[in-house]
This record gives structure tokens, C-alpha cells and sequence, in this order.
């Protein structure tokens, strides 16, 4: 037997965690490094997972498949397409930035010594979060699956509400309360999602005898498992509902800008630029593939959700006035491209919408990161409180700028490429659906440059001056990140070439074909 | 007269002391209701005993009876180390679980 | 040969990457850095320029690809470049003008910390311009068209410590991008209708589409061409940008950058040819911005404002004749062409007359500058005389040619479109006398201690933040900003008239183009004759108004038209009530209603459910008696239902 | 008894007289065990009920059941609970007042559907004829033999664990009442040293006023008429059980008073005058 590289890929950020967690609390940097160093092993291993991957071969490769408990037929079934590699490299690419972004956020406070802040814990959770969701690319088991979905929420839950933002208006006690109420709305906003889920997981079970993507698809195909329509399409809300919970979908967003908004901002690049990746991947992986008819029954009405995401989470953006809460709407608007692309169903519109997934991990997360080394220069999230900080801080304003501009999709830059792909295949298959779609590149480059105009430039604020530039730590993170959003923005083959073979696969499950070009048909 | 009427005697018995169990608050007398909601289970063994000619019946409101007492022993311990504690022999005043 | 075309975009891509990136280091260097590679890329196209005339005009076409784009099944994206005798051009247009903006701007931006960055942007705007006009597929203009919105958008905001700067370029890029959904749809419509949207295929197949289709995407283009080239209804954003500095005015909403929208629409000829309806509609807004320009020209006080109307004008003409179908195509470009070196000129020279007097850029306050700066004068005097027409300039050809192709489209439009086109030059000699007297001429009233004027707020503020309020001493500007101007004077002066003569320009397109001559009702002396007479008018007017009495330094009230054209008659401030205090309203009621309706749903729902566990909760009373009866009834329920499904 | 197995259908007449004079005591007993106030009425009349309930045993041919039931539970079960109620309190009287809302109309409600539903089960039930228990008696040789031979066969194993029960509630008891002791018993001297020092050198003053009232639980009055606590034993006063007749006793010496000054002829207006 082969060297289980996928189990391998998501237990060492877990021995990592435990690792991490048992360090002594005076050693505090030890942690810090520990942390990392086991991030960048993931990210090693993730990498030989790329290498070993043949993007012609099986849809699903270096599979391992243990019995786990046997009276219900869950099995340990791990294995990746395209588009789950995609993701895990994401996630194991993003995880070191974020452990680096964050490495003073949860030093104790010097001014209040009697809080205690954890330090090995915050990087021992984002390892687990970084282990479980490498785990939920992985799972081919339905149960499996869902057992990791849920159980992301825990180490989730306590890093917005245990290590909160420090910058806040208001008193302790105030940003406190605010904290835990965007924890809790998060855990339970997830938490019926996942328990609605649960109800469906079961029902499929009930249904299909099995939990194994693999079994349940070869029963589907040889004719020995046919759903009743009724059925799969209750099956399919209940998985779809968590899914758009976590995505999120409008009208159950509104957690996200409160999580985003009271968490760290590596831990809000945590929730938006990973987590949140799992209910997208999930669709694509789950709803599509295992309820294909149900789908396309729900389509319409996906589409016009999708829809209004976009336009609603942009507007949005447009009205905020603070910054986190401003790119946690802008993602809202991003995952409607996402699902729009998604249930398109079109070649175009799902290869853009799992190119879209990565992109939006990176730009987010350099965007995300880059306001987060703002806001704790100034000690304020409010867009009011800045202005001019281009004068004194050109490099941190440069690089804010060219993560805003990835976030508006400027040509050049990786989210152009997926968010054409998007719209040209949701265009494709639904023309007005495309051209709704496309308000979204004007209201993006609104809530940007509003954005950049109110806080970089103009006359340089009071408060503002004297601020520093961005550090050799800070550095570090953004610019790799920068450099991949060039990279995939001029030359995204490397990626589109392991995620079309699994897109085709989709779109075989689910029975469609690309609408033919209106000149070629003719002919 | 049918031996049937001692069952309907026994489960007259038995709902008096669940009434009793239910509306005292003197856990002594709880405790006695529960006693004679025993006693009519009793009366009935025995009455099935009678009935089907088989001793089986009475063996099992033996160990009715024993389990009884054992559950008075300990019972009114509890009582007594109650009352020792709270000056009150009142089932409700033991309402610690209330919220 | 081929494989020099990326090599044009490389050189200033290369520049921008290393003076972003290169840190203060490079500061002393940096310029220099950067005008050689805009040199080089000049070198370049030279290059490609004398290989291509050594061919047939049919094989003149040169094609590259670099790699495989955005492989994705059925969609097939690729960096390809492509360079025909439009393209060449550009190219030219582009990377000579650009370069001498280079060496103008090493003086102009002498002074400013951080010119290094300047030349970075400015690089940046020559490989995405090169982008654009070199590629092979609308995907990859695309890049090329947000590129240089995207560098115009750096350099107006250039000067980003004024909120008016920051404004600006926020405005620009805004109003660009409404353009570019356009072309977006545009792509995505040939996409569905083609499979594809490289120009060749696409170019080809228009015959075996609807015309309703072609007509869609004809439209979606126009709307890409109106942001781009400042269009009406997307023309407002325009004379904002004149904040950036003079040289980025002369160089991108000039010359290069706005000229996009015609390159664009010649570029999509066979899409407009099959496209009647289409065509309309670009010969509409031609003509209505050609007016529009002109009226807002006229009015404006600030001199770059005033020359921006005037772009917007001279655009319109382009477009104008860009709508006309083949019969206007080549002029359209032969006009951009001369446009671009009269214009840029003009701009210079506007910058160094700013140069020397404090960065003042009202003309109320100029006056009798031709003493003080002669090269200026004379250059600016001699892009003067060929933007308004003057026989024998640059102007007078190219312009003559479009309004007679107004005139050769036919019918009642023909007649129509050549009135508005003579009537654009009436008002444009008006206008660029206006701009002349005002500046050379006349009374110094530099001299007088400025007053500000109430009836022009929207230029104090920019005044107050760029000189000092100190009395001017006007000087003319250093050779390094002078040679450009010389260069392009000359531009000015003799390309038209080498372009025409032989009608060279002419065959060097036609291969791409297409040319038809149409059927002029009257003929081109007649054109002519008109022209002449409009403008001696225009300036006649211009002459007694501004000549002959001294110009007051406060602005008068002027009439109700004045104040508008002063407004850019009013559409910008439709713009700011419907569209920015709109979207201010709905963002902030949707805001609100996020916060209250659909927050509210849920937290309304979680309430509901805490009030029904509170009152269960109450059922938990503590009380083990209250526990018993629960346990007593449901024994009862039990044995009920035990018995009940008994007797059935 | 024929000690034949033929089935019948109806007992004597005499096991019918008895059962229904003593069953309805039973009821009234079983009743009076609910609704007394006092815990002692309530364990007599349990008691009560309990012995009828014997009689009923012997009636139906279970002579080991009965006795036990006189022997074992009337007379140490409900002995053991007079002990306790003497412990708690014998005058506690618990009042009848519904403290939780609504719980004895829903008492009252569960209980009459509860009862209901049961005889209309037994009701239900086909219990036309009896076996009666002759043959199951004879064949040991009697009743306490039969039972005998079952539990030691075939409930042997019952058997035992309720033995195993029996020591564990009985150590269960012990525990529970067992009070640790958290200090060193203190000896006779400290005890005495304590007492000499805490001012009490004579013995505290005896409970009781007057010659109605020298009950222990009444407290001795001080001169100014107000009762001492230091008279009533400190067991009385921990359970609250301490009654005070001082104001009572006064409105009674009062009362006394007046008619004395009544029939004396003493003149009530005299007295006003005199003050």
C-alpha cells in the first residue's frame, strides 16, 4: 500500500495543533514557530499532492478507503478531482500567511495583563481549522464529510470569539459583548445549516444504502439506485441549505460581516478565504454530483439568489462604513459569482467558479491582510479615521491598492480571469443572468476605490501621521501573495489544467452540455 | 362475589396514593402514599395469584415487600439527613434544580 | 520579425515593474530609466514600421502568439498579438508621442519627490495602450483597455494628497468601467454568438449571424467606446482628469488613451458595416459630443478644461466618422492621428505656460504671455492654427476629409451630419481663439492682485493648492520640455498634409478598412469653401469678443447656456443627483434593511424561539412533585394509548 | 377450600360480606392517609389499612403474605416511620395549602384518568372464573412450603440480591445519617472550663410561665414579659417548634383581671378617675 498522502496532508497540521497547543505558556514564540513550521510541512505535502496528481488520469486519485464504522457503512474514503486539490493547495498555501499575519494577535495585552490571551491556542486552532478542512476537500464520504463540516465551527467559534479584533470602538466590555454575539450568531447560523444537513445525510442513507460518493455514483449509474423526485429534491435542499449557510448566499449572509468584523482579520481570512470555501466546494461536489436532477430543478431560483448577492452584497459594500465589514460584504457579492457559476452549469461557468474559489482566497486574504496591518496601526476599523496614509505609508497603500484592484477583477490580476469565465458561462446559458451579473464589476470598482480614496489619499490625518510602513513580517506576506495573483493572472493554466477534467466529470453528472455557439450550430 | 372486585380495590388503592404522592408535601407522608400504592400492587399479585392457581404471584409481592422496606430505610435516611440539613421535611424545599 | 511585437509591449512593461518595484534607489535614475524604454519601444515599432512597407500591402499583417491564455473547455483565450497597418499606426502614434511626454515630463515633473513613480505609471500606460492596440482577440484588448484605464487612473490621481485629484480618478475609472461592462457583454455576446472572439474569426463570420445580434454587440461596444473616449453619456469625467498633470492630459486624454473608443469601433468595422442601427446610434453620439465639446469648450476658463472640451469635441468628429461605415473609417484614424500631435502639443504647451506662472491655470488671469514665452507661443500658436483648420495644417485636412464624408453619407443625414460637422468647426475656431487671446494676447493681467471669483468655484480650489499666491514671473520652460513641443509643433504643421497628399494614408489602410467614397451630394471644394467660411466666423466672433475689449478677471455671470456649458451643461450634476445621491440613498436604506429586515427575520425567529423556551422553561420548576405528574400523566397517556390501539 | 383445580366464579358469601365492610375501611383509611394533616394520623391510618389489607391476604389464600404483612410491615416498616416522624416532629403540621399552581387540579386529573383507565382495563379483561389456590398449596404440603420450594429454586438468584439490597440500604442508611465528625470530642474538663467561662454557672433557666404553661416548648418569660430563648431547649428551637404564649398568657391575665375587678364590684370609671 502506498504512503496515504492525502491523510498525511490532514494530520500533520492536526499533530501541529496538539503540538502547538502543548507548548509551555512562557515559550510563547516557540509556538508561533512550531505553528508555522508544521504549516509549512502542510504546504510541502500539498505540494508533492500537485506533483503526484495526473490531470488526464482517474477523476478521483490517490484515494485511500478504510472501513470506519461498519453497522452504517461510513467508511474513512478520501480522494481528490481537480477542483479538491485545487482547494486543499489553497488552504495549505493560505495557512502560513495567516499564522504570520497573525503573529502578534494574540500576544497578552501589555496595558491589561489580567486577561490572559492564549497565544499557543490561537495558532493551535487555526491549525485544527487548517487539518479539518483539508479533511473536508479530501472526504469522497458523505458522512465523513459532514462530520468535518460541523466540526470546523468549534475551533472557528473560539478563534472570532476568543480572539477578537483589537481595534474597536468602545469599551472592552462593549467590543466584548459584540464578539460573542457574532461568535454565537456564526455557531448557530452554521449549526442549523449543518443540522438540516444532518437530516439529509440521513435521508440519504435511507435512500442510497450508502454514504460513499463512489458506490452511491456507480449505483446510479448501473440503474439499481433511482430517487423519487420528491425525494432528491428534499435531499438536495437539505444538503443545499448548510451549503449557502456557509457559502454564504443572500438572505443568510448576515453572519459573515459580523464574524469578519469582530475577528482578527487573519482569522476573518480564515472564515472567508477557507471555511467558507468548504460550502462551494460543497455544492459543486455534493448537490451536483449526488442529486444532478434536483439541481437543475433548483436552478432557476439559485440563480436569482445568486443574483442578488451579487448586486445586494456590492451595494452594500458601497454603504459601509466600516473597512472589515466593507470586504466582508464585497465577498458576499463574490460567492453570488461563485454559485452563479456554479449552477450555471456550463464548462466556463464551473472552471471559473473553482478558479474563482482560489482567486478569491488569495485576493481576499492579501486585501484582507493588508487592511488588518492598517487597522492595527491605527487602532480603528472606521474608514472615517483614516486619510492620506498613501503619503506616509506608500508601500502598505500600494499593496492595498493592487488587492482592491484584484478584488474588483482588473485584468492582469487572477480574479479577472474566473470572474470573465463566470460571467461569459453564465451569459452562455442565462444571457440576463450574465448581464445582471456584470453590474457587479461597476459596483465593485465603487466600493474599492471609495474605499481607497477615503483612506489613503487626500490630506494626510493627524492620526494618521508617523504611521509605519509595512515591516519585513508584513512584507513577507503580502508580497507572495501579490505575486501569485499576477502569476495566475497572466498564466492560469497550470490551474485550469487540473481543474477542467473535473469540471467535465460535473458536467457529465449532471447531463449537460455547453449551449452551442449560435455560428457553429448553424453550421 | 368475583375475587376481580379486590383488583378493582387495589387500583382504587393504588390511584388514592398516587393522588397522595402527588398533593402532599410532607415527604414522610410522600413516602407513606408511596407505601400504600405498594400495597395495592401487593393485593393484586396476590389476588392474580389466587386467580391462576399459581404461587408465582405471591413470590413476586415477597419481594415487593422487601424491596420496600429496603426503600424505606434508605428513604427516611434521606429524610432524616434532609430535615438534619434544612429544618423541613417538604419535598419542596428540595428544589434546587428549579433554574 | 514577429517575435519583436512583444518586445514593444516588454520594454515599458519592464520599465514599470522595475520603478514600482525598485524602490527610492532608483530615484535619481529612474526617469532616465524610463525614457529609454519608451525609446526603445519607438525603436521598436520603427523597426517593425520599415519591414512592413517593404512588403505587399496584403502581407503586411503580422501575427504572434505567446501562449495559451485561459484554456477552458470550448473557451479558448490566448495572448496572441497581431499587428496590420491599424495596429502599426497606433503603435507609432503611441510610442512616438509617448516618448516625447517622457523627455517633456523629466522637466515638467522636475520638482515632484516622486517623479520616479510618474515615469513608472506613465510606462505602465504605454505597455497596457500597446497591449490594446496589438492584440489579436477582444479578451485581450480588454486587458489592454482596464490596463490603461487603470494607469490613467494612477495618474490623474497622481497628485493624490488633494482630495480633488483623488476625486477625479475615482470618477474616471467609474465612468470607464460602466464602458467596460459593455465591452464585457460585447465579448460575451460574441462568445455565445461566434465561440469565440478573436478579430479574424469573429470578423469573418459576421455575415452568418442576425443582424439583431451584430446590432448588440455593435451597441455594447459603442457604450465600451463612449467611457473610454468620453462620449456623451459618458463623458463627464473627462475634464476631471485634467487634475492629473499636464503631461499625462497631453499623453492619455489626449492623444492616445481616449482615441481607444475609435480605435474600437474601426477595429470592429465589419461588426458596424452589418450593423445599420448600430451605426446610427455612433454617428448620434459622435455628433451630439462633437457639439457638446465644443459648447463646453467654450465656456471653461481653465485652460486644460477648456482644451479637454475641445478633445471631447475633436473626438466626436472621430467617431463621427467612424459611424460613417467605410466611407469614414480611414479619416476617422487620419484624424486621430494629427489630433494627437496637435493636441499633445497644445497640452504641452498649456503645461509650460502653467510652468511658468505658479501652475495658474485660469486665463482670466494669463495675458500677453507670448513675450514672455516664445517657443511656447509660437508652438502652441502653430497647434493653434492646425486644430481650428488653418489651409495647409494638419487640421485642415483631416477634418475637411470627415465633414465631406459627412456629406457623402447621403440623403437627409448626410446633410444633417455635414451641418454639425461645420457647425463643430465654426465653434471649435471660436473656442481655440478664445484660448489664444486669452493667453498670449492682451492685457497682463497677471499683474493685478488676483481676486477670486465666486462664479468659478470649480477652479480656486485647485489654484489655491498649486502655487503660491505670490506674482508670477513668467519664463519660458527648460529645452527639455521645449523639443518635445517643437516636435510635435511640426507634427502638427505637416503630417495632414503628407498624409493626404496621394491620398498615402488612404492606401496604407484601405487593406484593413475597407474604403468607400460614398456619393458626396456637393462637391469637396465646396466642402471647403464652407469650411473656411465657418471658420473665419468662429474666429471673427472669438476676435470680438475677447480681442478687442480687455477680458475682465473675475468671469461675468454670462448667459443661462454660459453657466450651463461652465456646469458641462448640467449633466454632471444630473449625474451626482440621480446617480451618487441615488446610490447614496439606496445603499443607505439597504443598509438599514439589511440590518433590520433580513438580520431581523433571524434574530426575530431566535427571539421567538427564546420566548417559547422561556415559557417551557417555566414547566421546569423545580419541584418534584410538579416532575411526578408529568411522569403520572404520561403513565396514564401510556396505558391510554396502550389500550386504545388494543381495541382497534 | 375443596382443593379441587375446577374453576369457579364465586367466592363465599361470608369472603363477600367481609370484603366489602372491610374494604371500604380500607378506602377510608387509604383516604384519611392523604388528607390528614398530621403525619402520625396519617401513619395510623396507613397502618390501618395496611392490616386490612392482611386480612385480605389470608382471604385469598396467601397465609405467609398476611402474616408477614402484619409482622414485618405494619409492625416495623410503620413503626420505623413513627420513629422518623417523632424525629422531624410530631406536631409539624403540614399544611394542606397548594403552594405550586394548578399541580392539584392536575393531581386531581391525572389521578381520576389514571384510575379510570385502570378499571376499565380490568374491566376489560376477561376474568370471568379463577383458578383459586388449593393445588398450588397442597402440593408442598401448605403455603409457606410452596413458597419455600419457588424461592429457593427458582428465584434463588432474586432471592439473593434482594439479600445483597437489603445490606446495601441498610449500610446506605447508615451513611446517610451518619454525621462526620470534624473535630476532637471535647472532654469533660474543656467542656467544664467552657461552661465556667461562658457566665451559665448555674443551670439555665426553666421553660414555663405560669402553672398552664410549663410545656418545654414554651419559653420562660423575663420580667419585662418578653420570652427568653435561653429557657427552651435548643433542639425545640433549631426545629422552630419554640411556641410563645407571652402575649397570649398576658391577654389571658388581662382578661382575668377584668373579670375578677367585675365581680369584685370595683368600678371601671373609679379606676379612669384615679388616673
Amino acid at each position: 500500500m502506498s504512503f496515504p498522502l492525502l491523510t498525511a496532508t490532514a494530520a500533520l497540521p492536526a499533530i501541529g495543533a496538539v503540538a502547538t497547543a502543548a507548548v509551555p505558556a512562557a515559550r510563547r514564540t516557540a509556538a508561533k514557530w512550531l505553528g508555522l513550521a508544521f504549516s509549512l510541512g502542510t504546504l510541502v505535502l500539498a505540494g508533492i499532492a500537485l506533483a503526484r496528481f495526473e490531470p488526464g488520469g482517474d477523476r478521483f486519485q490517490l484515494t485511500e478507503s478504510h472501513a470506519w464504522i461498519k453497522d452504517f457503512g461510513v467508511r474513512y474514503e478520501l480522494g481528490v478531482d481537480g477542483i479538491g486539490l485545487a482547494l486543499m493547495a489553497l488552504t495549505a498555501l493560505l495557512i502560513p500567511f495567516v499564522i504570520l499575519a497573525g503573529w502578534h494577535d494574540a500576544d497578552p495585552l501589555e496595558t491589561n495583563s489580567s486577561r490572559w490571551r492564549p497565544t499557543q491556542g490561537f495558532f493551535a486552532l487555526i491549525l485544527m481549522v487548517e487539518a479539518m478542512v483539508i479533511l473536508s476537500f479530501e472526504a469522497t464520504d458523505v458522512f465523513l464529510f459532514y462530520i468535518l463540516f460541523e466540526a470546523m465551527l468549534i475551533p472557528m467559534y473560539f478563534l472570532i470569539g476568543g480572539f477578537g479584533d483589537r481595534a474597536h470602538s468602545g469599551s472592552d466590555e462593549n467590543a466584548a459583548a459584540q464578539r460573542s454575539y457574532a461568535a454565537v450568531k456564526f455557531l448557530l447560523y452554521n449549526l442549523v445549516g449543518g443540522l438540516i444537513m444532518l437530516a439529509a445525510v440521513i435521508g440519504l442513507y435511507v435512500v442510497a444504502g450508502s454514504f460513499s460518493l463512489s458506490e452511491i455514483a456507480e449505483a446510479r449509474a448501473n440503474g439499481s439506485l433511482s430517487m423519487a423526485t420528491g425525494t432528491e429534491r428534499w435531499l438536495f435542499l437539505g444538503f443545499f441549505f448548510a451549503f449557502a449557510v456557509k457559502a454564504p448566499l443572500w438572505p443568510l449572509h448576515t453572519w459573515l460581516p459580523n464574524a469578519m468584523g469582530e475577528a482578527t482579520s487573519p482569522v476573518a481570512v480564515l472564515i472567508t478565504a477557507v471555511v467558507d470555501k468548504v460550502g462551494t466546494f460543497a455544492m459543486l461536489r455534493f448537490c451536483l454530483q449526488l442529486f444532478p436532477e434536483a439541481s437543475k430543478w433548483a436552478t432557476p431560483v439559485i440563480l436569482v439568489l445568486a443574483l442578488i448577492s451579487i448586486v445586494y452584497g456590492a451595494l452594500l459594500a458601497v454603504g459601509q462604513r466600516d473597512i472589515k465589514r466593507l470586504i466582508a460584504y464585497a465577498s458576499i457579492s463574490h460567492f453570488g459569482f461563485i454559485i452563479l457559476g456554479i449552477f450555471a452549469m456550463t464548462s466556463q461557468g464551473q472552471s471559473g467558479a473553482t478558479l474563482y474559489m482560489v482567486n478569491h482566497g488569495i485576493s481576499t486574504a492579501a486585501l484582507m491582510l493588508v487592511a488588518g496591518f492598517l487597522i492595527t496601526r491605527r487602532g480603528s476599523r472606521l474608514i472615517s479615521d483614516y486619510g492620506g496614509v498613501q503619503k506616509v505609508a506608500p508601500v502598505l497603500a500600494g499593496t492595498f491598492l493592487i488587492g482592491g484592484l484584484a478584488t474588483l477583477s482588473l485584468p492582469g490580476l487572477a480574479p479577472f480571469v474566473s470572474e470573465f469565465l463566470v460571467l461569459v458561462g453564465a451569459f452562455a446559458a442565462y444571457p440576463a443572468a450574465g448581464i445582471v451579473a456584470t453590474t457587479g464589476i461597476v459596483l465593485a470598482a465603487i466600493y474599492v476605490l471609495v474605499l481607497y480614496q477615503r483612506t489613503m489619499t487626500g490630506p494626510v490625518k493627524a492620526e494618521v501621521q508617523g504611521m509605519a510602513d509595512l515591516k519585513a513580517r508584513e512584507l513577507v506576506v503580502v508580497v507572495p501573495l501579490i505575486a501569485l495573483l499576477l502569476f495566475l493572472g497572466v498564466y492560469p493554466k497550470p490551474l485550469t489544467e487540473i481543474v477542467n477534467p473535473a469540471v467535465q466529470h460535473t458536467m457529465s453528472d449532471v447531463q449537460k452540455k455547453d449551449p452551442q455557439p449560435e455560428v457553429e450550430a448553424a453550421k | 362475589m368475583n375475587p376481580v372486585n379486590y383488583l378493582y380495590l387495589a387500583a382504587l388503592l393504588f390511584t388514592i396514593g398516587a393522588a397522595g404522592v402527588l398533593i402532599r408535601r410532607n415527604a414522610i407522608v410522600v413516602f407513606m402514599c408511596v407505601e400504600l400504592m405498594l400495597n395495592a400492587c401487593n393485593l393484586a399479585f396476590v389476588t392474580f395469584s389466587r386467580m391462576h392457581g399459581n404461587l408465582d404471584g405471591q413470590i413476586i409481592a415477597f419481594f415487593t415487600m422487601v424491596v420496600a422496606a429496603a426503600e424505606v430505610v434508605v428513604g427516611l435516611a434521606i429524610i432524616v439527613s434532609l430535615f438534619r440539613s434544612r429544618h423541613s421535611a417538604s419535598v419542596d424545599d428540595a428544589s434546587l434544580m428549579k433554574l | 520579425m514577429e517575435n519583436l511585437i512583444a518586445l514593444l509591449v516588454a520594454a515599458p512593461l519592464l520599465g514599470a515593474a522595475v520603478l514600482l518595484c525598485g524602490g527610492r534607489r532608483l530615484d535619481r535614475a529612474g526617469h532616465w530609466l524610463g525614457t529609454l524604454l519608451a525609446a526603445a519601444s519607438f525603436v521598436v515599432a520603427v523597426v517593425l514600421f520599415t519591414d512592413m512597407l517593404g512588403k505587399g500591402a496584403e502581407d503586411r499583417a503580422l501575427h504572434q502568439k505567446l501562449f495559451s491564455w485561459i484554456p477552458v473547455e470550448g473557451f479558448q483565450a490566448d495572448v496572441a498579438f497581431q499587428l496590420d497597418q491599424l495596429s502599426m499606426t497606433f503603435v507609432l502614434l503611441i510610442t512616438g508621442v509617448g516618448t516625447l511626454i517622457h523627455i517633456y515630463s523629466i522637466g515638467y515633473m522636475e520638482h515632484d519627490e516622486r517623479r520616479r513613480r510618474f515615469f513608472g505609471y506613465l510606462n505602465l500606460f504605454l505597455a497596457a495602450m500597446l497591449i490594446l492596440v496589438i492584440a489579436d482577440n477582444y479578451l485581450l484588448l480588454y486587458v489592454g483597455w482596464e490596463g490603461v484605464g487603470l494607469a490613467s487612473y494612477l495618474l490623474i490621481g497622481f497628485w493624490q494628497h488633494k482630495p480633488s485629484a483623488a476625486t477625479a480618478a475615482k470618477k474616471a475609472f467609474l465612468v470607464n468601467r460602466v464602458g467596460d461592462m459593455g465591452l464585457s457583454i460585447a465579448i460575451m455576446l460574441m462568445f455565445t454568438t461566434f465561440g469565440t472572439f478573436a478579430y479574424g474569426p469573429v470578423l469573418e463570420a459576421t455575415g452568418e449571424t442576425s443582424e439583431g445580434k451584430l446590432t448588440a454587440i455593435g451597441l455594447m461596444l459603442l457604450l465600451a467606446a463612449c467611457g473610454k473616449s468620453a462620449q456623451v453619456p459618458l463623458q463627464s469625467w473627462l475634464g476631471d482628469a485634467m487634475e492629473g498633470p499636464t503631461p499625462v492630459s497631453a499623453l492619455i486624454h489626449a492623444a492616445t488613451m481616449v482615441t481607444a473608443g475609435v480605435y474600437l469601433i474601426v477595429r470592429s468595422g465589419a461588426i458596424f458595416n452589418a450593423a445599420p442601427d448600430a451605426q446610427m446610434v455612433v454617428v448620434v453620439v459622435g455628433a451630439v459630443t462633437l457639439i457638446f465639446g465644443a459648447i463646453v469648450g467654450c465656456a471653461k476658463d481653465d485652460i486644460k478644461k477648456a482644451l479637454a472640451g475641445s478633445t471631447m469635441s475633436q473626438i466626436g468628429y472621430m467617431i463621427l466618422a467612424a459611424g460613417l461605415g467605410p466611407i469614414g473609417y480611414v479619416f476617422a484614424i487620419m484624424h486621430l492621428v494629427t489630433h494627437g500631435f496637435f493636441k499633445a502639443g497644445l497640452f504641452l504647451g498649456a503645461g509650460s505656460v502653467m510652468h511658468g506662472m505658479n501652475d495658474e491655470v485660469d486665463m482670466r488671469k494669463y495675458g500677453g504671455l507670448r513675450k514672455y514665452m516664445p517657443v511656447t507661443f509660437v508652438t502652441f500658436g502653430l497647434g493653434y492654427l492646425a486644430i481650428i483648420g488653418f489651409p495647409g495644417l494638419s487640421g485642415f485636412f483631416s477634418k475637411d476629409k470627415i465633414i465631406e464624408a459627412a456629406f457623402a453619407k447621403g440623403g437627409t443625414e448626410g446633410w444633417i451630419l455635414g451641418s454639425v460637422a461645420l457647425l463643430g468647426a465654426a465653434i471649435t475656431a471660436f473656442y481655440m481663439t478664445r484660448v489664444m487671446l486669452m493667453t498670449f494676447f492682451g492685457e497682463e493681467r497677471w499683474r493685478r492682485t488676483a481676486t477670486p471669483s465666486p462664479d468659478a468655484p470649480d477652479v480656486e480650489p485647485a489654484a489655491e493648492t498649486r502655487g503660491e499666491h505670490a506674482e508670477p514671473h513668467p519664463h519660458e520652460s527648460p529645452k527639455s520640455m521645449t523639443i518635445p513641443m517643437i516636435v510635435l509643433a511640426f507634427g502638427s504643421v505637416f503630417a495632414g498634409g503628407f498624409f493626404s497628399i496621394g491620398d498615402r494614408f488612404l492606401h496604407w489602410l484601405e487593406p484593413v478598412t475597407g474604403h468607400d467614397h460614398g456619393d458626396a451630394p456637393i462637391g469637396a471644394s465646396t466642402v471647403t469653401a464652407a469650411t473656411m467660411v465657418a471658420l473665419v466666423i468662429g474666429v471673427a466672433i472669438a476676435w470680438a469678443m475677447y480681442g478687442r475689449k480687455p477680458v475682465p478677471v473675475a468671469a461675468p455671470r454670462g448667459s443661462l447656456l454660459t453657466r450651463a456649458a461652465r456646469r458641462d451643461l448640467l449633466q454632471d450634476d444630473f449625474n451626482h443627483v440621480v446617480l451618487v445621491r441615488g446610490g447614496e440613498h439606496l445603499t443607505r436604506s439597504l443598509v438599514y434593511v439589511d440590518h433590520t429586515l433580513v438580520d431581523g427575520v433571524v434574530n426575530g425567529t431566535a427571539a421567538s424561539m427564546g420566548g417559547l423556551s422561556g415559557r417551557l422553561r417555566k414547566l421546569q420548576n423545580g419541584y418534584a412533585r410538579s416532575y411526578a405528574v408529568s411522569m403520572f400523566g404520561g403513565t396514564a397517556v401510556l396505558i391510554a394509548a396502550t389500550l386504545l390501539m388494543r381495541a382497534v | 377450600m375443596t382443593g379441587l383445580a375446577a374453576a369457579a366464579s364465586q367466592t363465599s358469601t361470608g369472603e363477600a360480606v367481609q370484603f366489602w365492610v372491610l374494604g371500604t375501611v380500607a378506602v377510608i383509611g387509604a383516604l384519611s392517609t392523604v388528607l390528614m394533616k398530621k403525619a402520625v394520623h396519617s401513619a395510623l391510618s396507613l397502618a390501618g389499612t395496611m392490616i386490612i389489607l392482611a386480612v385480605f391476604y389470608l382471604a385469598n389464600g396467601a397465609y405467609f403474605l398476611g402474616i408477614v404483612q402484619i409482622v414485618v410491615y405494619t409492625g416495623a416498616i410503620m413503626m420505623l416511620f413513627l420513629f422518623v416522624v417523632m424525629l422531624v416532629g410530631v406536631t409539624a403540621a403540614d399544611s394542606l395549602k397548594e403552594t405550586i399552581k394548578g399541580q392539584r387540579w392536575l393531581a386531581a386529573g391525572c389521578g381520576l384518568g389514571f384510575g379510570v383507565l385502570l378499571i376499565a382495563g380490568i374491566g376489560n379483561a376477561s376474568l370471568k372464573s379463577f383458578n383459586g389456590l388449593g393445588t398450588a398449596n397442597t402440593v408442598h404440603g401448605g403455603n409457606v412450603e410452596g413458597l419455600a420450594s419457588l424461592i429457593f429454586t427458582k428465584y434463588v438468584f432474586a432471592f439473593e440480591i434482594t439479600g445483597a439490597l437489603l445490606i446495601t440500604a441498610t449500610v446506605g442508611a447508615m451513611v446517610l445519617t451518619h454525621r462526620e465528625r470534624t473535630e476532637r470530642a471535647k472532654t469533660q474538663r474543656e467542656m467544664s472550663e467552657e461552661r465556667v467561662r461562658s457566665n451559665h454557672l448555674p443551670p439555665l433557666p426553666a421553660p414555663g410561665v405560669y402553672a398552664r404553661h410549663n410545656a418545654v416548648d414554651i419559653a420562660g418569660l423575663l420580667p419585662d414579659g418578653t420570652p427568653s430563648e435561653l429557657t427552651v431547649m435548643n433542639t425545640l428551637r433549631k426545629r422552630g417548634q419554640m411556641r410563645d404564649v407571652s402575649q397570649e398568657s398576658l391577654a389571658g391575665l388581662k382578661a382575668l383581671e377584668q373579670r375578677s375587678g367585675e365581680r369584685l364590684g370595683r368600678d371601671t370609671e373609679e379606676e379612669e378617675v384615679a388616673k
